[in-house]
């Protein structure tokens, strides 16, 4: 346990140090800070910006990520399932038939959603 | 250190069971004390966590895998409470351009 | 103190302390960041408990989509600092404060003492030298057993923790707390039956698929449900809240 | 305690030279990237600065160096200074977990050619994986600009929609290996191609060597797809779609920060193109060795004399190092090549339109990857019970 988790806790400490250390010295070895009004504003092409952020965000993006999050449940029950299945496989047929009662629900849910139309982008 | 010390530092299943309570007060707190609806689901959220770290501890101390399999389902729930409450969200603020708990008593009728 | 305690106490201080950040941040971005920080944080615990898929299934699942999802939502509603303060004076703060607080005071005086109890029994149990007269000895009558809790009704069962919780040790000898002292991790050996480094996923799947098949089917459904509720809530065309 | 301390103290040596052998290998690749496309478009590219315009590299590092350290005023600064840094820690935390070679021993000590040899190999690369669109999201909120956020929020919708149909592609290769240790997978594809259905073995095909590409070609081409929507490349670069986005995320962003999404991307191709190798081409092991790593290791036994008199090391020990570099060799020649694919790919095809992407995603790789999945499941059920 020691042996796997040790090293990914000394490597987040070693990119830790190594972002703030980087930010930090390049901070020092720039050019003085010099900034303009227009610099200081949010980037825009070649007009004055407006600093205010009234875009609005089609919902498409939240559904996205929600589909996901759903779809993402399923691929976790998935690993374990995929790692024993050949094992189980040689006892009984029967993991074999629950994989697939639990594919076809959630093939439904797919079906639904596409033809809600909540996959559509145009 | 001294040899109390080092005993109650050692780690036990008191000692997961004692983080779990408390991280699962503070979720109870966020939901108490906060108006914001997507904060209230993300204590709930923590919450949930919380029960999760009891389940793995006992598997752990009582050599029971039963525990870890059983975090699997509160993560299932936890998933779909998160999906549609956020979707909840998203209608109610779209609407009042608020996430206020206060306005969801405007949703009945 | 050894490495594993060492990792557990500052696991658990960081997890406090940005649960503690997720309540009491005014901006509700700084919440999110600070909760999938707790998550990964748990899921490095859980991964110090050898539960190592369910490790990285917590990472995946709620720091990796749940998180992300409330990350986009409260980006992108634009949710600046909240206007009031979360903590101002009054009773009806005080109370909810104080409320979580005895709750809080409960649940850890129930765990670390339902624990202490029960496992005055499996230690005895699980000690190496313990032989099947042992294990019919009840443990001098203070420590309740497994048994009995199970038999006493919900308000009942507070009665003999409350009897115990006046000092637990207290009537313990010095030898016997020792044993308790020396005994109160399960040895390594005998967690054995599949908790042992990778034998512990396998383990949990086989479990997972045989075992609990009911709930695997039902989380199917579940997941079901959920699709389609959170389509009919927040698709724009034919949703419940087709704005014309 | 004092040989716990070396063995920490080697460790932590070894993972801060991965880590810096991972950060230096992008500018290299950018080399390449410049030069590359400069031929492909019948250009010169970068040719002055050094021998091959090699000097190039130091000169851009240079000049990221001594930027002006830019903050927006409108930014949130906290999540503005932190954003590069979780662009970057995903990335190598993920090539973490890449066994680059078999381990090797010196003076007593072996050394594994890998950060961490977790045992979920595969998932816990997927996990931390998922956690790269926090450094997108913070940095596309946090800059206070509109090309920022909506770059950020196309990044991570794109980047969320792709993860499902590259975890599902996952499932069939772990239906075939029966683990999530990568080393493991390794060595169930060293020796000729094994392809066994219904006790008969197929003979004819055993030239081939025994990549796991013959069993699972559909998962490859997902995985290879989802690989370019993940590390956010052409043609799937809308993010950075410069017409409409200028820079996407990292419009506000300059200097060394600026560089360390560049890091962070490089690292997520690296891993992409080592996890390629890995699962579908046989990874460190040789091509055709039939006995894998330990035949190579046999033949450095008898060949490995002049090493061990030089450095005065055992026969077994110089074995060992000889061995870890020939993987090595062969582990960056297959991922180099991979790495050189993704170029290639970047200057031939045209971007793709946002909606055309998401199609591509949900409606295309997601039903082939469940088909792909129940294929191989049907399969193996019939390989096991035969109806006929």
């Amino acid at each position: 346990m020691i042996q796997q988790l040790a090293p990914i806790l000394v490597l987040i400490a070693v990119v830790v140090i190594f972002s703030v250390v980087a930010i930090f010295l390049t901070s020092l070895t720039g050019p003085k800070k010099n900034p303009t009004i227009a610099k200081q504003m949010p980037y825009e092409c070649g007009v004055p910006g407006i600093n205010v952020r009234t875009t609005k965000f089609p919902v498409k993006f939240y559904l996205t990520a929600i589909l996901f999050i759903l779809f993402d449940i399923e691929v976790i029950f998935l690993y374990p399932w995929a790692l024993v299945f050949s094992d189980l496989l040689k006892k009984s047929p029967f993991v074999f038939i629950e994989m697939m009662i639990f594919m076809v629900i959630l093939t439904f849910g797919l079906f639904y959603v596409w033809k809600g139309q909540a996959l559509d982008w145009d | 250190m001294s040899p109390e010390l080092a005993r109650v530092l050692h780690v036990s299943l008191n000692h997961y069971l004692a983080l779990s309570a408390i991280l699962f007060s503070v979720g109870v707190l966020g939901v108490l004390l906060r108006k914001n609806a997507i904060v209230i689901l993300m204590s709930i959220e923590l919450m949930l966590n919380a029960v999760n770290l009891d389940f793995v501890a006992f598997a752990k101390y009582n050599s029971n895998i039963d525990g870890q399999a059983m975090v699997f389902f509160v993560m299932t729930i936890a998933a779909a409470e998160a999906a549609v409450g956020l979707a909840i969200a998203v209608a109610v603020f779209k609407r009042f351009k608020e996430v206020n708990i206060s306005y969801f008593e405007k949703l009945k009728g | 103190m050894t490495v594993e305690d060492l990792l557990f106490h500052s696991f658990a201080v960081m997890a406090v302390l940005s649960a503690l950040f997720v309540v009491f941040n005014r901006n509700p971005v700084y919440s999110a960041l600070f909760l999938a920080l707790c998550m990964s944080v748990l899921g490095a615990m859980f991964f110090t408990l050898n539960a190592y898929f369910v490790a990285v299934a917590q990472i995946t699942v709620y720091a990796g989509a749940v998180m992300v999802l409330f990350v986009m939502v409260v980006m992108l509603f634009d949710l600046k600092r909240e206007a009031e303060e979360i903590l101002k004076f009054s009773p009806v703060t005080l109370a909810k404060v104080l409320a979580a607080a005895l709750l809080c005071g409960f649940l850890v005086g129930t765990g670390w003492l339902g624990v202490t109890a029960v496992k005055g029994n499996l230690a005895l149990h699980l000690a190496p030298s313990a032989t099947a007269a042992d294990l019919e000895k009840p443990i001098d009558g203070k420590i309740p057993r497994m048994e009995e809790k199970k038999e006493t009704s919900p308000d009942e069962a507070r009665e003999p923790l409350a009897k115990v919780s006046g000092n637990p040790d207290e009537d313990l000898t010095a030898a016997e707390e020792a044993r308790l002292v020396e005994n109160a991790t399960v040895p390594e050996s005998r967690v054995g039956g599949g908790l042992e480094e990778f034998g512990s996923t396998v383990t949990l799947s086989r479990v997972l698929f045989s075992k609990f098949v009911f709930a695997f089917e039902a989380v199917s459904a579940l997941l079901l449900v959920a699709i389609v509720g959170a389509v009919a809530l927040a698709r724009s065309k034919g949703g419940t809240h087709h704005v014309s | 305690m004092g040989d716990g301390l070396l063995e920490f103290i080697v460790n932590t040596v070894k993972i801060a030279l991965i880590f810096f052998a991972v950060v230096s290998t992008v500018p290299l690749l950018v080399w390449v990237e410049r030069r590359g496309s400069a031929f492909m478009q019948n250009r010169l590219g970068p040719n002055r600065v050094g021998p091959l315009g090699l000097l190039q590299l130091a000169a851009d590092a240079v000049k990221f160096i001594f930027k002006e350290p830019f903050v927006p005023e409108a930014a949130d600064k906290a999540l503005y200074f932190m954003a590069p840094a979780l662009c970057l820690l995903p990335a190598m935390l993920t090539f973490a977990a890449i066994p680059l070679s078999t381990p090797f021993t010196v003076g007593g000590h072996t050394f594994k050619m890998q950060v961490t040899d977790i045992n979920v190999g595969i998932v816990y690369i997927f996990a931390v994986a998922s956690l790269g669109v926090y450094g997108i999201l913070v940095a596309g909120w946090s800059s206070s600009n509109k090309y920022s956020l909506l770059g950020a929020l196309r990044a991570s919708s794109q980047m969320i929609s792709y993860e499902v149909a590259m975890g599902l592609s996952i499932i069939g290769v772990i239906l075939k290996y029966k683990t999530f240790d990568l080393t493991k997978m390794i060595g169930a594809q060293t020796g000729p191609f094994n392809f066994t259905w219904q006790g008969h073995n197929f003979e004819p095909l055993s030239w081939l060597p025994n990549w796991g590409i013959f069993f699972q070609p559909v998962a490859f081409i997902l995985f290879f797809t989802a690989g370019f929507a993940e590390t956010n490349r052409l043609p799937f670069d809308l993010p950075e779609g410069e017409a409409e986005l200028v820079a996407g995320y990292h419009t506000e962003y300059g200097g060394f920060k600026f560089n360390m999404f560049f890091m962070g991307e490089y690292g997520h191709m690296m891993t992409s193109a080592a996890l390629i190798t890995i699962l579908f081409f046989g990874g460190y092991a040789l091509p055709w060795a039939g006995g894998g790593p330990v035949q190579v290791q046999e033949f450095w036994l008898s060949h490995s004399t002049w090493l061990s008199q030089t450095l005065s090391l055992s026969a077994s020990e110089a074995a060992s190092v000889l061995t870890m570099v020939t993987h090595l060799a062969c582990f960056s020649a297959k991922m180099g090549f991979f790495l050189f694919v993704y170029i290639w790919v970047r200057w031939t095809l045209p971007r793709f339109r946002y909606d055309q992407l998401m199609d591509l995603g949900w409606k295309t790789m997601l039903p082939w990857s469940l088909a792909n999945l129940g294929a191989t499941t049907a399969l193996m059920f019939f390989a096991r019970y035969n109806p006929l």
